[in-house]
């Protein structure tokens, strides 16, 4: 079972990893976009980190719904409502529990997509964080019906995000700001669909302990 | 990096108190959220116009503020769009009760913020619009990108519509005006030089010292292609030209449905400009180019324009909508009708654009 | 060298065709020799205001023909003060009768050619006043150099004589107030990087990455001293605390005596700022330097200011006075009268300046 | 006797000189001035040199004073007043004067001399033109006076101008635009006493022929 101090393990490991990757996201988003995307989650998660204390007595959507505020208010820029949306979306799926099922952690993935995607409107193949969180979904629900246990599932979808955030290499960009380079955007990886794949490695290691 | 500044933290903050204590007898600044709004409350019956956007592109949108243009603005961090709380709280100071038109850049953060922003007005009550400028032809297709970029217009847009707004233009009239500035206007950049955002405190791109870069936006993203740098006169000729032959723009903005009360998509097109047009044409410093560069681009393109049967009715010449310290500039040229003209004519009061006041 | 430019040869020409072009309803250019004056004769009775300069500090002196301002502008080469016979056909060109007042920033060379030209225009009959402008405190004394450099001050010098000259002031009473204002108004800059002339298309000094140029004037000339880069809060606080605390200023300054019929050497004396004297406060871009960045600035003067007792009443911010793309900034502090207030708040209609018009 | 031929040939000589020296010489004026004295007497010679089929007719005075206008007119600045004023005094010194005995050109030379301090109001000592000026005027009229003969008075003109020039590198500048600097105008040779120089030299020169 994925308990709330798994959660707010999760979110910690996140926000430090968007410490130690701020320079590289925003050296991504330098390449295709206008470099900002690391100072951007690390100004969000860092507030988020920040606020972990107030959290411990909220159960899990309420947490996800208050990191999703946190995230939209303290972010800007696309990733800001995207990821803001993302957690808003998971936390409204999850509200009132205080632990996961396997199935419900698959569900509250499957949420947050569902709100990248309702918010930014972006499918695989355009080179956003589309394109390394959609298959996570699926790697880790195609997985669990399979058989697989939750660790196996787990491992599946940080393959399948990290492998869909190499992905946008050589992609062009059809939304977002790199979409304005046309051919140029080729051959740089997306800044969002590797701060996603962060995002999903986080989850899972906290998941491990 | 060279900048005259304290801890890059910071210097959002420091500039807006620096705003408020140069031009108190105009603005107010609120900390937290980030806003700027009119010293004085919006008169009854006056629609609020808000505008906002990443920080880096003073003085947009902060420096017009005031008498006959935006009502409030909302800074963001530098090249980020700001939050929509920012953008709540704001129309929430400036609203009297006539409605907020939002003047939005068209960038996915911008769009998506400001988007979620008016979700929250409209759902405390507060009449909403949201108006999409996106006049960058640098950015050729809408159907495989995010569509065009919102640049100088905007500045345009703001004191137009600002002078609407203030001879008492509804909700509805001044977004249809909001509008078809947005269509008849069109805009083109390069720059010289890369920015360098405080935050990275690096240069955004490389270019080296025989080089160019064209179409570029105020973000300090790369252009759509780096060139051998040229005199000013082919810089000018290729933009102005580029402006003028650009043909339909074919794109789907949303737009807040009012009647059917939901965002709805709408086809809109720009026609292109053709001989006999009369224009406002801007032409804008990247925020390092001074004045007098400015003056041999605007020189130029005169020509070009009186070439191709365009008569500048108007202008306005210097560094409006900028990108930090970048050396380059921008052209935009404004198809001007008679209630385009009679509002970019009328009186403004704010700390970068003056007008008869 | 990266600039919009043609070749180096043209930029003055091309640059002026530019305005022209572009501020056609206000100014009107002439080319040989170049000088630019307002598009409407000088009224009878209005005592015309002249000023002139080298090029290479766009907006002044060009941008500021218009009504409330100056007649006549004389541009020189790049950082080269222009010919007497500019200044001649200037104010042949503007003078009504009512005499001429030159206002001469204070170089050898512009001394030099301005007493020149003021003695060609009085042997032909035309009432002249040349009035220099020495507010920049990076010079020390007066002695042993050419004395104090003309800066910021002249550009609320244009504005405040601009405003006095429109309400009739004759030109002895004119001068007396271009006098008091330019004892009442000390300035000091620093730069960041240097700038480039187009003839020479390499920068006017080096400086590494970590360096600041404290003292700098406008003309790319190296500073008064070289400094590690320091925050925007210690420049500011070390600039303005200079600017209060220098001392009285002593030094001999020219001037025509229309009773004698030759010229003189006056004794002046600028006397120290002190606790409780209302300022108008200037904050100028070198011309690289961003405007939000000037907010900056300001907010550190501004306590500073405060901490010291002094009350500023007005302010003016923005690349006035600048020096090509050179980054770094400017600060002029000038003491506050009635008179001088009543004529900066006065009307003003030029390309770079309006106010209330 | 020096003839109009020579003193055409003084200033083709000297337009040359500016013109082969500009970069030189406004280097000069980067270290201690604003980068542009160069450029000033090259526009301004490179002008005269245009006139000169059209100065054919005219006499020495008129000649001296036509350069005189037309530098005044072209070169701005420091050095535009103060060459204008050298020539312009020399030319009405020389008024209708088509040819020059070894005395009068000193006189030329000590009208020039007498401009520049009427105009700049420096003294030997200040680091400007004068500084190299005034020792070749008092050299030429001293070796006449001492009963050399007009070309060795000149090549005394020319090394006493020269020196002067030199001895300006450690000097402080107390007038014109170095100045500014105080202290740290020490170490550069001053660029209007160099310029200066070139004309004595190029006046030695054209006599020579
Ligand atoms: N419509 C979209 N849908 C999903 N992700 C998007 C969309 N647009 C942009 N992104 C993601 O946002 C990232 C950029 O985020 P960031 O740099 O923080 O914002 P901005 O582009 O406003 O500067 C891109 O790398 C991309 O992955
Ligand atoms: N008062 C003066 N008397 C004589 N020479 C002077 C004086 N002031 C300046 N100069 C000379 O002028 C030179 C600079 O000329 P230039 O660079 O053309 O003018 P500016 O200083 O206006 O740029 C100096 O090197 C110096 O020799
Ligand atoms: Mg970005
Ligand atoms: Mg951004
Ligand atoms: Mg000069
Ligand atoms: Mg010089």
């Amino acid at each position: 079972m994925v308990t709330k101090k798994h959660i707010l393990q999760w979110l910690e490991n996140t926000a430090n990893a968007m410490e130690d990757n701020r320079q590289y996201l925003t050296k991504l988003d330098t390449a295709i976009g206008d470099a900002d995307h690391g100072n951007n989650m690390h100004r969000g998660f860092k507030k988020v980190k920040e606020q972990l204390p107030a959290f411990k007595g909220k159960d899990i959507g309420a947490i996800l719904k208050a990191v999703a505020m946190t995230l939209i208010s303290t972010v800007g820029g696309a990733s800001g409502p995207l990821y803001g949306t993302m957690f808003m979306h998971a936390g409204n799926k999850m509200a009132g529990k205080e632990e996961l099922t396997p199935k419900e952690m698959g569900e509250l993935l499957a949420a947050g997509l569902e709100g990248v995607k309702m918010r930014g409107k972006a499918s695989v193949g355009e080179k956003t964080i589309v394109d390394a969180l959609e298959p996570a979904v699926e790697a880790y629900n195609q997985s669990l019906g399979n058989g697989s246990d939750f660790q196996q599932a787990m491992n599946r979808a940080v393959a399948a995000c990290e492998k869909g955030a190499e992905e946008t290499i050589p992609m062009i960009a059809k939304k977002g700001r790199a979409s304005y380079l046309g051919e140029r955007s080729k051959g740089h990886q997306d800044p969002g669909a590797t701060s996603v794949s962060f995002i999903i490695k986080s989850l899972n290691d906290a998941c491990l302990n | 990096m060279k900048k005259l500044i304290n801890h890059p933290d910071n210097i959002i903050r420091e500039q807006l108190e620096g705003m408020q204590l140069a031009h108190g007898d105009l603005i107010k600044v609120n900390y937290e959220p980030y806003y700027i709004t009119r010293k004085e409350a919006t008169p009854e019956g006056k629609v609020a116009l808000v505008s906002g956007g990443g920080s880096g592109h003073e003085p947009m949108h902060g420096g017009f503020v005031g008498k006959g243009m935006l009502d409030a603005a909302c800074p963001g961090e530098v090249f980020t769009s700001p939050t929509p709380d920012q953008m709540f709280e704001a129309a929430k100071a400036v609203d009297s009760g006539s409605g907020v038109l939002n003047i939005v850049k068209n960038y996915t953060g911008d769009v998506m913020n400001f988007e979620m922003a008016a979700d929250m007005a409209m759902a405390e009550g507060i009449k909403v619009q949201n108006i999409i400028v996106d006049d960058d032809i640098a950015v050729k297709d809408s159907l495989y990108t995010a569509g065009r970029r919102g640049v100088g217009t905007t500045v345009l847009i703001e004191k137009i519509c600002g002078g609407a707004a203030e001879d008492g233009y509804d909700l509805k009239k001044l977004s249809d005006l909001c509008k078809k500035v947005n269509r008849y206007g069109r805009s083109m950049g390069m720059a010289l030089t890369s920015c360098i955002t405080p935050a990275n405190g690096s240069p955004s791109f490389e270019i080296s010292d025989d080089e160019m870069e064209i179409g570029i936006g105020i973000h300090g993203e790369p252009g759509i292609e780096r060139d051998k740098l040229k005199s000013v006169d082919e810089i000018t000729e290729m933009m102005t030209n580029s402006i003028l032959d650009d043909p339909a723009y074919h794109r789907v903005l949303k737009e807040w449905d009012a009647g059917k009360n939901q965002w709805v998509d709408v086809e809109v097109v720009d026609d292109p400009f053709k001989k006999g047009d009369q224009v406002i044409a801007f032409v804008n410093s990247m925020g390092g180019t001074p004045v007098s560069e400015l003056y041999g681009v605007y020189r130029k393109m005169a020509h070009v324009l009186e070439k191709r049967g365009i008569k500048v009715v108007r202008n306005l010449i210097g560094p409006f909508i900028t990108s930090l310290e970048m050396q380059g500039c921008s052209i935009t040229l404004l198809k001007a009708d008679d209630e385009i003209l009679k509002y970019w004519d009328a009186p403004a009061l704010t700390p970068a654009l003056r007008k008869k006041m």
